[in-house]
């Protein structure tokens, strides 16, 4: 089947999923990611919404964090400040997947606002929402952006979250006990940390990609991996699962 | 005890002019018909806070209620931006807004702070972020057993704080289930309380996943039923997906919203 | 996952000599039947830790299993005196416990703050007591916004947890409802857990108050039936007041109790 | 009909709670106390024990304060760091009952230890439980002891739960919010902290009992108001109440 960029994020985000226990999912892509992981290949993953849902079992992807059929389908609903305070802080998710207006090369994530100054911004961003706490907590962190050079920024306007920030060692002077992002995934490839420089680098072109392309995209000076891959396309059962599950939405 | 009125008056009797206001709801249950409220009876100066400002707190930072929003995420969810959110920080229109910003686990902390009695609450968070920058309220505190720093939140009490629930009784008591997010600590945590309600109920019947907010803690309550539309109430009505997508538009632009405005 | 067990295995897989091990139960759903296995293995040296101390935990102490008692509350309630922790704490039989003292408060906010993954947690507490000159972990700390003196206490994060619950599902999601105290807390708090239950079911259904530990929380679960007597489990049976009025004769004399001891 | 003075004590602590909205209500007389005023004249009070049970309805006064009709009858059930976080702590309770093994002329008040150290002490008794913080917190405490030389000391073996500590101020000092004990009802009568010395100070005598006697069972020179007056005896109605009560309990 010929499939989409977009379908090749999801796909690749939702295989990253293998292997994991549990998932502290955010709204859009990492929710579709984490419920084609359920359908796919990881049929007991559990989901924990931030609306305090525990182990929601949606029929489809919820089009907000809080829709009614989480609740209901959930092993356990609990407070805000609960699902917060007793299950993110304490580092017992596994993984936590954020998304970001922008990213820099350290993994690190602005969702607050472009150009002029905090007070004055050029464009105000919905915010921190529960993003830093998850990016600080979770055993680990996948990022999930649309690779473009607006996106993907030397310097960002705004630290909302933190990957490594300024790099090696910052995590734990930080005192976040998470071990940060363990992977990047675009719309044209996967970058993970360099296990020396904590630097996102290129491990995966998307098929049909080409680096060129990955790099024209980037706005910092990306590195590649020496063990550069290309991703497996996807096959038909995950196209098939991924589209059963969109065409439900509106 | 909690006495049963109507929208109009619990809302007039509440809410006054430069009050710290809080309207909670975490996509669910959000008390919309009590924002709409506010701005009919034209309300000024007010502090808005509320974990995620949604598409009711635009309408009220755009009808000129809000002076300063204390939030964590202000958008729409699954949609995009708030556009008369965003008009008001960019380019101060209606007036500008000052903004208390804080993250979502900052938040419920500062709620769960006022509902205890304390004046702050501790928490890993923050670190590393540019928000303790711009936010005076997030402060390092030290552990007085492991030298370990943690992040200090101030408690927060709103003046009022307004919630709407599946059903009450007639002596005020109120139940809610599904997602109740951070509502039983911004009732607990306010000054006075309004709780907007679907159905008002001779006793309430015992139903799983379902909390209570004893009367003795609520101010007010009013039937409102629909008074969380276009939210959804479990076991009432569904989301209207259709209201948000289409709000985008009509907040795009300051004639549309105006328009949409004069017929509220 | 929490992995289904019997008792036997359950505990000597989870409890060794020298762990902190608390049973937690407030007044309804005590784990007795694991305690009573914990005492069958001969553990040795261990930190109990319990809100309430009540009979099983005299039992435990009579025993000779603890080395020190971390507790804000330890009596046989309605009736007087746990009289074998009496015996040890007065005149060190069959050897000295050493106390780690707190109030209910205190003891609810050090699990609150071990569940939350905190070294410590805030509440207004102790002042004036003489509670702070004999437990160490009891500290001032100032609110970094207010200037407020308060009182921290220590996270409280058992090497092993035990409850009682009324049922879990075959894949180790446990459901306890009615009164379940710091139950949760216990458990999230704790390094290994294990849950007792009345029933193991195929699904959990739906019940009004009830709270669900996740299997992937929970280390054992065990199928013991009548495991919380002589307390109670809320819809299986009714609290055995007559054992509670005639322990306090059985644990009034070391000879009386060395009988029952020798029974179990 | 004639009453005992143990009934005359717990029918003048029933009548203590007229007019209060809210009761935190410890085992033993006092849960026996307020379970009777909502009998008699205040059926609204709403009863919180430190299980978690919110506005309890027992149908008879629970052995211990985990009974399982608390929390069937219940308005709410909460976990119990939240029913000490969320409801005592704040000062949202009118009313908190306490007894002791010890009382000073301050109203502070010992259920730690009697005799020796504390690491050694002659007794052991059951410890703080819920005393300190509701002795904290509430807006007003009544304490109900009866009265004895061993129990009305001039000086407490350890402080549990504090009164006024060392006399007027010391609560402010001490960051404790509620008012403090308001009375302390014996089997002989009724103190009231005096309003400048903040002393208790005997104000009433039950039926029969002289001020002598109360002086006797008294371990400090006993002060007696200016306004010492008689309590009233019990109605019938009171008693009739009252032993209906008890007769229920095994």
């Amino acid at each position: 089947m010929t499939f989409t960029a977009e379908e090749m994020m999801t796909i690749t985000a939702a295989r990253a999923l293998t292997g994991h226990g549990s998932c502290f999912v955010g709204i859009g892509l990492p929710s579709l990611a984490a419920n084609l992981a359920r359908r796919l290949h990881n049929p007991d993953l559990v989901l924990i919404y931030e609306s305090g849902t525990i182990g929601a079992k949606p029929s489809r992807p919820p089009l907000s964090i809080g829709d009614g059929e989480l609740a209901t389908t959930a092993d356990a609903v609990v407070s805000v400040p609960e699902v917060f305070n007793y299950w993110l802080q304490p580092g017992r998710i596994d993984v936590g997947f954020l998304s970001a207006a922008q990213v820099d090369r350290f993994g690190n994530l602005n969702t607050t606002v472009i150009g002029g100054s905090y007070q004055n911004p050029a464009v105000r961003l919905p915010g921190a929402g529960g993003a830093p706490e998850i990016a600080a907590s979770c055993r680990e962190v996948i990022l999930v952006v649309r690779q473009s050079k607006r996106a993907f920024v030397e310097r960002l306007d705004f630290v909302t979250s933190v990957g490594f920030g300024a790099g090696p060692g910052d995590r734990r002077r930080l005192g976040l006990r998470g071990s940060g992002p363990v992977m990047l995934i675009t719309d044209l490839g996967v970058l993970r940390p360099d296990p020396q420089t904590c630097e996102l680098t290129l491990t995966n072109l998307h098929p049909g990609v080409s680096e060129d392309a990955v790099r024209e995209a980037t706005g910092w000076a990306l590195k590649t991996s020496e063990t550069l891959a290309t991703t497996k396309e996807p096959t038909d059962e995950e196209l098939a699962a991924l589209r059963e599950l969109t065409d439900d939405d509106e | 005890m909690a006495e049963l009125v109507d929208l109009a008056t619990g809302v007039k009797q509440l809410v006054r002019d430069g009050d710290t206001v809080a309207l909670e709801g975490f996509t669910h249950l959000i008390p919309v018909a009590a924002g709409h409220e506010i701005i009919r009876q034209g309300r000024r100066d007010l502090t808005l806070a509320r974990m995620t400002p949604d598409i009711v707190y635009d309408q009220m930072i755009g009808a000129g209620c809000a002076r300063r929003l204390v939030f964590a995420w202000g958008g729409n969810p699954g949609v995009g931006s708030l556009h008369r959110l965003r008009d008001a920080v960019e380019r101060g229109w209606p007036h500008p807004l000052e903004l208390d910003e804080h993250s979502h686990a900052g938040m419920a902390n500062r709620y769960a702070a006022g509902a205890s009695g304390l004046p702050f609450a501790v928490l890993r968070g923050y670190n590393g972020t540019d928000l303790p920058k711009h936010t005076a309220g997030i402060k390092p505190i030290t552990c007085p057993f492991t030298g370990e720093v943690l992040t200090a939140v101030p408690a927060l009490n709103p003046d009022v704080a307004i919630v709407h629930a599946q059903r009450a009784d007639r002596r005020g008591n109120v139940q809610l289930w599904g997602i109740t997010g951070v509502q039983k600590e911004a009732i607990l945590a306010a000054r006075r309380s309004l709780v907007t309600v679907e159905e008002v109920v001779d006793t309430l019947e015992e139903k799983a996943g379902s909390i209570v907010l004893p009367s003795w803690v609520v101010t007010f309550v009013a039937h409102v039923p629909g008074g969380a539309r276009p939210s959804y109430a479990q076991g009432y009505y569904e989301r209207d997906n259709g209201f948000y997508k289409a709000w985008d538009a009509i907040s795009r632009d300051r004639d549309r919203f105006g328009e949409w405005l004069s017929t509220l």
